[in-house]
Protein backbone atom coordinates (compact mmCIF):
# COMPACT_ATOMS: atom_id res chain seq x y z
CA UNK A 1 0.00 0.00 0.00
CA UNK A 2 1.14 3.56 -0.70
CA UNK A 3 1.18 5.25 2.45
CA UNK A 4 2.64 9.28 3.09
CA UNK A 5 3.01 10.33 7.02
CA UNK A 6 3.76 13.71 7.43
CA UNK A 7 4.16 16.00 10.57
CA UNK A 8 4.54 19.53 9.31
CA UNK A 9 4.07 22.98 10.58
CA UNK A 10 2.88 24.12 6.90
CA UNK A 11 -0.76 23.73 5.58
CA UNK A 12 -1.93 20.85 3.46
CA UNK A 13 -3.88 20.47 0.26
CA UNK A 14 -6.22 18.17 -0.59
CA UNK A 15 -6.01 18.50 -3.79
CA UNK A 16 -2.14 17.47 -3.80
CA UNK A 17 -3.15 14.57 -1.80
CA UNK A 18 -5.93 13.39 -4.02
CA UNK A 19 -3.22 13.55 -7.28
CA UNK A 20 -0.49 11.67 -4.82
CA UNK A 21 -2.80 8.75 -4.31
CA UNK A 22 -4.23 8.67 -7.72
CA UNK A 23 -0.59 8.45 -8.88
CA UNK A 24 0.72 5.89 -6.34
CA UNK A 25 -2.53 3.91 -5.66
CA UNK A 26 -3.13 2.79 -9.17
CA UNK A 27 -7.15 3.21 -9.64
CA UNK A 28 -8.66 2.60 -6.32
CA UNK A 29 -12.08 3.98 -7.63
CA UNK A 30 -12.88 5.70 -4.17
CA UNK A 31 -11.39 8.18 -1.72
CA UNK A 32 -11.93 9.13 2.14
CA UNK A 33 -11.01 12.26 3.28
CA UNK A 34 -10.98 13.96 7.04
CA UNK A 35 -9.69 17.38 7.59
CA UNK A 36 -10.06 18.63 11.45
CA UNK A 37 -9.76 22.35 11.73
CA UNK A 38 -9.45 24.52 14.70
CA UNK A 39 -12.47 25.26 16.50
CA UNK A 40 -13.34 29.27 17.25
CA UNK A 41 -14.62 28.16 20.86
CA UNK A 42 -14.20 25.61 23.35
CA UNK A 43 -15.64 24.96 26.48
CA UNK A 44 -17.95 27.89 25.94
CA UNK A 45 -14.76 30.21 25.52
CA UNK A 46 -13.62 32.67 22.50
CA UNK A 47 -10.22 30.50 21.42
CA UNK A 48 -7.75 33.11 20.01
CA UNK A 49 -4.97 30.15 18.71
CA UNK A 50 -3.24 27.00 19.55
CA UNK A 51 0.04 25.39 20.08
CA UNK A 52 0.61 22.19 18.76
CA UNK A 53 3.30 20.49 20.30
CA UNK A 54 4.36 17.04 19.21
CA UNK A 55 6.74 13.95 20.60
CA UNK A 56 9.35 13.77 17.31
CA UNK A 57 10.06 10.55 16.16
CA UNK A 58 7.52 8.78 18.60
CA UNK A 59 4.62 10.35 16.39
CA UNK A 60 6.04 9.06 12.77
CA UNK A 61 6.01 5.65 14.41
CA UNK A 62 2.39 5.81 16.39
CA UNK A 63 1.13 6.75 12.78
CA UNK A 64 2.76 4.13 10.96
CA UNK A 65 1.38 1.50 13.70
CA UNK A 66 -2.12 2.89 13.53
CA UNK A 67 -1.70 2.90 8.78
CA UNK A 68 -0.06 -0.82 9.57
CA UNK A 69 -3.04 -1.47 11.91
CA UNK A 70 -5.88 -0.12 9.07
CA UNK A 71 -3.88 -2.30 6.49
CA UNK A 72 -4.01 -5.32 8.08
CA UNK A 73 -8.21 -4.80 8.08
CA UNK A 74 -8.83 -3.58 5.25
CA UNK A 75 -7.78 -4.09 1.53
CA UNK A 76 -6.81 -0.45 0.78
CA UNK A 77 -4.87 1.06 -1.92
CA UNK A 78 -2.91 4.03 -0.15
CA UNK A 79 -3.07 6.48 2.60
CA UNK A 80 -1.70 9.61 3.44
CA UNK A 81 -1.85 11.39 7.05
CA UNK A 82 -0.57 15.33 8.13
CA UNK A 83 -0.70 16.51 10.95
CA UNK A 84 0.44 20.45 11.60
CA UNK A 85 2.49 21.26 14.53
CA UNK A 86 3.45 24.87 16.00
CA UNK A 87 1.19 27.63 16.36
CA UNK A 88 -2.49 27.68 14.47
CA UNK A 89 -5.47 30.02 14.47
CA UNK A 90 -8.71 29.55 14.16
CA UNK A 91 -10.18 28.28 11.03
CA UNK A 92 -6.57 26.67 10.18
CA UNK A 93 -6.56 23.04 9.23
CA UNK A 94 -4.67 20.79 11.78
CA UNK A 95 -5.10 17.12 10.14
CA UNK A 96 -5.79 14.97 7.26
CA UNK A 97 -6.17 11.73 6.42
CA UNK A 98 -7.10 10.36 3.20
CA UNK A 99 -7.70 6.81 2.71
CA UNK A 100 -7.77 5.20 -1.49
CA UNK A 101 -9.58 1.96 -1.55
CA UNK A 102 -11.63 -0.49 -4.26
CA UNK A 103 -14.84 -0.14 -2.27
CA UNK A 104 -16.02 2.93 -0.89
CA UNK A 105 -17.31 1.03 2.58
CA UNK A 106 -13.62 0.23 3.72
CA UNK A 107 -12.43 3.57 2.35
CA UNK A 108 -15.24 5.33 4.92
CA UNK A 109 -14.29 3.15 7.99
CA UNK A 110 -10.30 3.45 7.90
CA UNK A 111 -10.48 6.53 7.42
CA UNK A 112 -12.21 7.16 10.32
CA UNK A 113 -10.85 4.09 12.41
CA UNK A 114 -7.35 6.05 11.47
CA UNK A 115 -8.73 9.17 12.92
CA UNK A 116 -10.22 7.51 16.37
CA UNK A 117 -6.76 6.09 16.74
CA UNK A 118 -4.40 9.09 15.61
CA UNK A 119 -6.93 10.66 18.67
CA UNK A 120 -6.02 8.89 21.50
CA UNK A 121 -2.86 7.02 20.05
CA UNK A 122 -0.43 9.57 18.20
CA UNK A 123 1.76 11.71 20.57
CA UNK A 124 0.14 15.08 19.86
CA UNK A 125 -1.24 17.63 22.03
CA UNK A 126 -2.25 20.85 22.36
CA UNK A 127 -2.26 24.26 24.58
CA UNK A 128 -5.43 26.70 23.89
CA UNK A 129 -4.74 30.31 23.38
CA UNK A 130 -8.43 31.26 25.50
CA UNK A 131 -9.88 34.49 26.78
CA UNK A 132 -9.46 33.36 30.34
CA UNK A 133 -5.65 32.14 29.53
CA UNK A 134 -3.15 29.38 28.08
CA UNK A 135 -4.29 26.06 28.91
CA UNK A 136 -3.65 22.46 27.72
CA UNK A 137 -6.44 20.35 26.28
CA UNK A 138 -7.52 17.97 27.79
CA UNK A 139 -8.81 14.14 26.52
CA UNK A 140 -11.72 13.51 25.83
CA UNK A 141 -13.52 10.06 27.16
CA UNK A 142 -15.67 9.81 24.00
CA UNK A 143 -12.36 9.73 21.65
CA UNK A 144 -11.22 6.47 24.42
CA UNK A 145 -15.02 4.97 23.67
CA UNK A 146 -14.85 5.30 20.33
CA UNK A 147 -11.43 3.24 20.48
CA UNK A 148 -12.99 0.38 22.25
CA UNK A 149 -15.66 0.03 19.93
CA UNK A 150 -12.73 -0.40 17.78
CA UNK A 151 -11.04 -2.77 19.58
CA UNK A 152 -14.18 -5.30 20.13
CA UNK A 153 -14.08 -5.26 16.29
CA UNK A 154 -11.20 -6.54 16.46
CA UNK A 155 -8.15 -4.35 15.28
CA UNK A 156 -4.92 -5.85 15.98
CA UNK A 157 -2.82 -2.51 17.24
CA UNK B 1 18.59 7.15 30.49
CA UNK B 2 17.33 9.23 28.99
CA UNK B 3 13.63 10.67 30.06
CA UNK B 4 11.65 12.81 28.00
CA UNK B 5 8.62 15.12 28.95
CA UNK B 6 5.93 16.75 27.20
CA UNK B 7 3.20 19.41 27.39
CA UNK B 8 2.13 20.05 30.30
CA UNK B 9 4.48 17.83 32.35
CA UNK B 10 7.08 19.64 30.56
CA UNK B 11 5.85 22.69 32.14
CA UNK B 12 5.60 21.34 35.64
CA UNK B 13 9.27 19.72 35.09
CA UNK B 14 10.58 22.82 34.12
CA UNK B 15 12.75 20.89 31.37
CA UNK B 16 12.31 18.82 28.40
CA UNK B 17 14.72 15.78 29.03
CA UNK B 18 17.06 14.27 32.28
CA UNK B 19 19.46 12.37 31.93
CA UNK B 20 19.96 9.52 34.71
CA UNK B 21 22.70 7.34 35.40
CA UNK B 22 20.80 3.93 35.80
CA UNK B 23 23.05 1.09 35.36
CA UNK B 24 20.44 -1.94 35.82
CA UNK B 25 17.03 -2.51 33.88
CA UNK B 26 14.16 -1.58 35.70
CA UNK B 27 10.34 -0.95 35.22
CA UNK B 28 8.29 2.46 34.66
CA UNK B 29 6.86 2.05 37.94
CA UNK B 30 10.08 2.14 39.37
CA UNK B 31 11.32 4.51 37.33
CA UNK B 32 8.52 6.92 38.64
CA UNK B 33 9.46 7.13 42.29
CA UNK B 34 13.11 8.14 41.41
CA UNK B 35 11.71 11.05 39.43
CA UNK B 36 11.20 14.05 41.22
CA UNK B 37 9.21 17.05 40.53
CA UNK B 38 10.56 20.64 41.40
CA UNK B 39 7.88 20.46 44.34
CA UNK B 40 10.09 17.33 45.81
CA UNK B 41 7.06 15.13 44.61
CA UNK B 42 8.14 11.74 43.08
CA UNK B 43 6.38 11.20 39.89
CA UNK B 44 5.07 8.13 41.31
CA UNK B 45 3.07 9.72 43.73
CA UNK B 46 1.83 12.57 41.70
CA UNK B 47 0.39 10.29 38.82
CA UNK B 48 -2.00 9.08 41.47
CA UNK B 49 -4.38 12.04 40.65
CA UNK B 50 -2.98 12.99 37.64
CA UNK B 51 -3.67 10.51 34.00
CA UNK B 52 -0.16 10.06 32.96
CA UNK B 53 1.15 8.09 30.00
CA UNK B 54 4.79 6.63 29.45
CA UNK B 55 6.64 5.50 26.55
CA UNK B 56 9.71 3.35 26.14
CA UNK B 57 11.43 3.33 22.93
CA UNK B 58 9.06 5.77 21.71
CA UNK B 59 6.43 2.85 21.76
CA UNK B 60 3.21 3.17 24.44
CA UNK B 61 3.93 1.57 27.50
CA UNK B 62 2.50 0.62 30.78
CA UNK B 63 4.01 0.42 34.86
CA UNK B 64 5.15 -2.95 33.89
CA UNK B 65 7.08 -2.46 31.21
CA UNK B 66 10.76 -3.14 31.61
CA UNK B 67 13.51 -0.26 30.92
CA UNK B 68 16.83 -0.60 29.83
CA UNK B 69 19.84 1.68 30.98
CA UNK B 70 20.02 2.66 27.32
CA UNK B 71 15.97 3.20 26.67
CA UNK B 72 14.57 6.12 26.08
CA UNK B 73 11.25 6.87 27.97
CA UNK B 74 8.65 9.43 27.96
CA UNK B 75 6.17 10.54 30.40
CA UNK B 76 3.34 12.64 28.96
CA UNK B 77 -0.59 13.57 29.86
CA UNK B 78 -3.56 11.92 27.69
CA UNK B 79 -2.80 13.00 23.80
CA UNK B 80 -4.90 15.62 22.23
CA UNK B 81 -4.01 16.18 18.40
CA UNK B 82 -6.39 15.43 15.45
CA UNK C 1 -27.20 24.06 6.89
CA UNK C 2 -24.71 25.61 4.58
CA UNK C 3 -25.44 23.35 0.92
CA UNK C 4 -24.21 23.54 -2.17
CA UNK C 5 -25.15 21.23 -5.26
CA UNK C 6 -23.69 21.40 -8.75
CA UNK C 7 -24.02 19.17 -11.38
CA UNK C 8 -20.99 20.47 -13.77
CA UNK C 9 -18.41 18.99 -16.66
CA UNK C 10 -15.89 20.68 -15.17
CA UNK C 11 -13.64 19.22 -12.39
CA UNK C 12 -13.89 20.21 -8.82
CA UNK C 13 -11.44 21.46 -6.32
CA UNK C 14 -11.53 20.10 -2.73
CA UNK C 15 -9.56 22.42 -1.45
CA UNK C 16 -11.72 25.24 -3.04
CA UNK C 17 -15.16 23.23 -1.05
CA UNK C 18 -13.25 23.10 2.47
CA UNK C 19 -12.30 27.18 2.02
CA UNK C 20 -16.10 27.35 1.21
CA UNK C 21 -17.63 25.12 3.79
CA UNK C 22 -15.48 26.55 6.36
CA UNK C 23 -16.66 30.47 5.17
CA UNK C 24 -20.38 29.32 5.59
CA UNK C 25 -21.07 26.75 7.75
CA UNK C 26 -19.47 28.45 10.98
CA UNK C 27 -16.48 26.62 12.89
CA UNK C 28 -17.38 23.31 12.27
CA UNK C 29 -14.69 21.07 13.79
CA UNK C 30 -14.42 18.45 11.15
CA UNK C 31 -14.90 18.05 7.56
CA UNK C 32 -15.58 14.70 5.83
CA UNK C 33 -14.89 14.36 2.16
CA UNK C 34 -15.72 10.84 -0.48
CA UNK C 35 -14.33 11.17 -4.33
CA UNK C 36 -15.28 8.45 -6.76
CA UNK C 37 -12.70 8.57 -10.02
CA UNK C 38 -12.98 7.00 -12.84
CA UNK C 39 -11.77 3.05 -13.04
CA UNK C 40 -9.06 2.15 -15.68
CA UNK C 41 -10.76 -1.53 -15.52
CA UNK C 42 -14.38 -2.87 -14.80
CA UNK C 43 -15.74 -6.42 -15.64
CA UNK C 44 -11.79 -7.11 -16.12
CA UNK C 45 -11.80 -5.34 -18.98
CA UNK C 46 -9.29 -1.93 -19.68
CA UNK C 47 -11.68 1.14 -19.36
CA UNK C 48 -10.48 3.95 -22.69
CA UNK C 49 -13.54 6.01 -21.07
CA UNK C 50 -16.75 6.91 -19.84
CA UNK C 51 -19.93 9.16 -20.28
CA UNK C 52 -22.29 10.72 -18.12
CA UNK C 53 -25.67 11.25 -18.79
CA UNK C 54 -28.66 12.71 -16.27
CA UNK C 55 -31.41 13.95 -15.56
CA UNK C 56 -31.65 18.01 -15.43
CA UNK C 57 -33.94 19.07 -12.98
CA UNK C 58 -34.88 15.43 -11.62
CA UNK C 59 -30.93 15.23 -10.54
CA UNK C 60 -30.76 18.37 -8.56
CA UNK C 61 -34.44 17.72 -7.11
CA UNK C 62 -33.18 14.09 -5.92
CA UNK C 63 -29.74 15.41 -4.25
CA UNK C 64 -31.49 18.23 -2.40
CA UNK C 65 -33.69 14.93 -0.75
CA UNK C 66 -30.74 13.26 -0.39
CA UNK C 67 -28.99 16.43 1.83
CA UNK C 68 -32.96 16.85 3.35
CA UNK C 69 -32.27 13.16 4.76
CA UNK C 70 -28.80 13.20 5.96
CA UNK C 71 -29.77 16.88 7.73
CA UNK C 72 -32.90 15.47 9.39
CA UNK C 73 -30.56 12.63 10.90
CA UNK C 74 -27.77 14.43 11.83
CA UNK C 75 -26.67 17.72 13.56
CA UNK C 76 -24.99 18.98 9.96
CA UNK C 77 -22.99 22.57 9.73
CA UNK C 78 -22.97 22.16 5.98
CA UNK C 79 -22.62 20.06 3.35
CA UNK C 80 -21.48 19.91 -1.12
CA UNK C 81 -22.17 17.58 -3.89
CA UNK C 82 -20.53 17.97 -6.95
CA UNK C 83 -21.18 15.26 -9.85
CA UNK C 84 -19.49 16.02 -13.13
CA UNK C 85 -21.28 14.86 -16.59
CA UNK C 86 -20.04 13.93 -20.21
CA UNK C 87 -17.16 12.75 -21.13
CA UNK C 88 -14.41 11.68 -18.54
CA UNK C 89 -10.98 9.85 -18.96
CA UNK C 90 -9.51 6.69 -16.59
CA UNK C 91 -8.56 8.50 -13.40
CA UNK C 92 -10.86 11.41 -13.40
CA UNK C 93 -12.70 12.78 -10.58
CA UNK C 94 -16.22 11.66 -10.71
CA UNK C 95 -18.29 12.89 -7.75
CA UNK C 96 -17.02 14.56 -4.40
CA UNK C 97 -19.46 14.52 -1.39
CA UNK C 98 -18.29 16.09 1.16
CA UNK C 99 -19.98 17.08 5.05
CA UNK C 100 -19.23 19.54 8.15
CA UNK C 101 -20.43 18.56 11.44
CA UNK C 102 -19.17 19.32 14.96
CA UNK C 103 -18.74 15.68 15.32
CA UNK C 104 -16.36 13.61 13.26
CA UNK C 105 -18.75 10.47 13.71
CA UNK C 106 -21.41 12.26 12.28
CA UNK C 107 -19.59 14.11 9.30
CA UNK C 108 -18.42 10.37 8.31
CA UNK C 109 -22.00 8.99 8.72
CA UNK C 110 -23.17 11.38 6.53
CA UNK C 111 -20.69 11.58 4.10
CA UNK C 112 -21.33 8.11 3.62
CA UNK C 113 -25.42 7.98 3.77
CA UNK C 114 -25.21 10.34 1.08
CA UNK C 115 -23.05 8.68 -1.28
CA UNK C 116 -24.95 5.50 -0.72
CA UNK C 117 -28.17 7.61 -1.98
CA UNK C 118 -26.54 9.08 -4.45
CA UNK C 119 -25.17 6.06 -6.14
CA UNK C 120 -29.38 4.64 -5.79
CA UNK C 121 -31.75 7.13 -6.29
CA UNK C 122 -29.76 10.25 -8.05
CA UNK C 123 -30.65 10.50 -12.18
CA UNK C 124 -26.82 9.39 -13.48
CA UNK C 125 -25.91 6.94 -15.94
CA UNK C 126 -22.87 5.94 -16.98
CA UNK C 127 -21.65 4.67 -20.43
CA UNK C 128 -18.44 2.84 -20.49
CA UNK C 129 -15.93 2.46 -23.91
CA UNK C 130 -13.93 -0.81 -23.15
CA UNK C 131 -12.26 -2.44 -25.43
CA UNK C 132 -15.24 -4.92 -26.53
CA UNK C 133 -17.50 -1.56 -27.47
CA UNK C 134 -19.45 1.16 -25.64
CA UNK C 135 -21.54 0.00 -22.71
CA UNK C 136 -24.20 1.13 -20.38
CA UNK C 137 -23.15 0.29 -17.17
CA UNK C 138 -25.55 -2.21 -14.86
CA UNK C 139 -26.25 -1.17 -11.25
CA UNK C 140 -24.97 -2.92 -8.65
CA UNK C 141 -26.84 -4.94 -6.13
CA UNK C 142 -24.32 -4.26 -3.36
CA UNK C 143 -25.30 -0.61 -3.90
CA UNK C 144 -29.22 -1.84 -3.17
CA UNK C 145 -27.92 -3.71 -0.28
CA UNK C 146 -26.20 -0.59 1.27
CA UNK C 147 -29.61 1.49 1.07
CA UNK C 148 -31.53 -1.20 2.97
CA UNK C 149 -29.02 -0.79 5.88
CA UNK C 150 -30.24 3.18 6.47
CA UNK C 151 -33.74 2.69 5.96
CA UNK C 152 -33.42 -0.01 8.86
CA UNK C 153 -31.88 2.71 10.82
CA UNK C 154 -34.48 5.38 10.09
CA UNK C 155 -33.34 7.03 7.36
CA UNK C 156 -36.59 9.26 6.35
CA UNK C 157 -36.18 9.39 2.58
CA UNK D 1 -47.75 14.88 -21.26
CA UNK D 2 -44.20 14.99 -21.76
CA UNK D 3 -42.26 11.21 -21.53
CA UNK D 4 -38.71 11.11 -21.00
CA UNK D 5 -36.52 8.58 -21.64
CA UNK D 6 -32.41 8.37 -20.80
CA UNK D 7 -29.82 6.39 -20.83
CA UNK D 8 -30.16 2.80 -22.59
CA UNK D 9 -34.09 3.00 -23.07
CA UNK D 10 -33.05 6.34 -24.80
CA UNK D 11 -30.80 4.68 -27.47
CA UNK D 12 -33.59 1.73 -27.47
CA UNK D 13 -36.43 4.51 -28.24
CA UNK D 14 -34.44 6.46 -30.79
CA UNK D 15 -35.44 9.83 -29.12
CA UNK D 16 -35.54 11.39 -25.60
CA UNK D 17 -38.86 13.34 -25.29
CA UNK D 18 -42.16 12.51 -26.70
CA UNK D 19 -45.61 14.23 -26.59
CA UNK D 20 -48.60 12.26 -25.61
CA UNK D 21 -52.15 13.36 -26.35
CA UNK D 22 -53.70 11.96 -23.35
CA UNK D 23 -56.83 14.29 -21.24
CA UNK D 24 -57.31 11.90 -18.16
CA UNK D 25 -55.36 10.62 -15.04
CA UNK D 26 -54.19 7.60 -15.11
CA UNK D 27 -51.23 5.30 -13.52
CA UNK D 28 -48.21 4.73 -14.59
CA UNK D 29 -48.68 1.05 -15.33
CA UNK D 30 -51.56 2.03 -17.76
CA UNK D 31 -49.34 4.78 -19.48
CA UNK D 32 -46.55 1.85 -19.77
CA UNK D 33 -49.07 0.13 -21.93
CA UNK D 34 -49.68 2.76 -24.32
CA UNK D 35 -45.87 3.34 -25.28
CA UNK D 36 -44.09 1.30 -27.56
CA UNK D 37 -40.37 0.52 -28.61
CA UNK D 38 -39.59 0.65 -32.17
CA UNK D 39 -39.97 -3.02 -32.09
CA UNK D 40 -43.59 -2.32 -31.62
CA UNK D 41 -43.25 -3.90 -28.02
CA UNK D 42 -45.22 -2.08 -25.13
CA UNK D 43 -43.00 -0.69 -22.67
CA UNK D 44 -45.13 -2.46 -20.31
CA UNK D 45 -44.03 -5.99 -21.53
CA UNK D 46 -40.51 -5.07 -22.51
CA UNK D 47 -40.01 -4.19 -18.40
CA UNK D 48 -40.92 -7.56 -17.19
CA UNK D 49 -37.74 -9.00 -18.31
CA UNK D 50 -35.39 -5.30 -18.37
CA UNK D 51 -35.14 -3.34 -14.85
CA UNK D 52 -37.85 0.48 -15.23
CA UNK D 53 -37.69 3.13 -13.22
CA UNK D 54 -39.90 5.46 -13.46
CA UNK D 55 -40.53 9.49 -12.40
CA UNK D 56 -43.37 11.53 -11.90
CA UNK D 57 -42.72 15.62 -12.32
CA UNK D 58 -39.02 14.78 -11.29
CA UNK D 59 -39.79 12.61 -8.05
CA UNK D 60 -39.20 8.62 -7.96
CA UNK D 61 -42.47 6.70 -8.52
CA UNK D 62 -44.38 3.55 -8.76
CA UNK D 63 -46.85 1.45 -11.07
CA UNK D 64 -49.36 2.68 -8.93
CA UNK D 65 -48.06 6.65 -8.96
CA UNK D 66 -50.97 8.84 -10.45
CA UNK D 67 -49.99 11.39 -13.65
CA UNK D 68 -51.90 14.14 -14.87
CA UNK D 69 -52.59 14.99 -17.99
CA UNK D 70 -50.21 17.99 -17.63
CA UNK D 71 -47.20 16.02 -15.94
CA UNK D 72 -43.58 15.07 -16.95
CA UNK D 73 -43.02 11.48 -16.77
CA UNK D 74 -39.73 9.85 -17.63
CA UNK D 75 -38.79 6.06 -17.54
CA UNK D 76 -34.86 4.97 -17.62
CA UNK D 77 -32.64 1.99 -15.97
CA UNK D 78 -31.64 1.92 -12.66
CA UNK D 79 -29.07 4.39 -11.94
CA UNK D 80 -24.82 4.60 -12.23
CA UNK D 81 -23.80 7.59 -10.75
CA UNK D 82 -21.52 8.59 -8.41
Amino acid sequence: MYRRISIQSADFSLDQTLDRLKQHSGSPGGVCFFVGTVRDTNLDEQVSGLFLEHYPGMTEAQLARILDAAEQRWPLAGAEVVHRIGALQPGDNIVLVAVAAAHRGEAFQACEMIMDYLKTQATFWKKEQAASGDRWLDARISDQTKLTDWDAGGVDF
Amino acid sequence: MKVLFFAGLRELMGESVIELDIDTSLTVAELKTLIRLPTGESLASWSQSQSLLAAVDQAMGSDATVVDPGAEVAFFPPVTGG
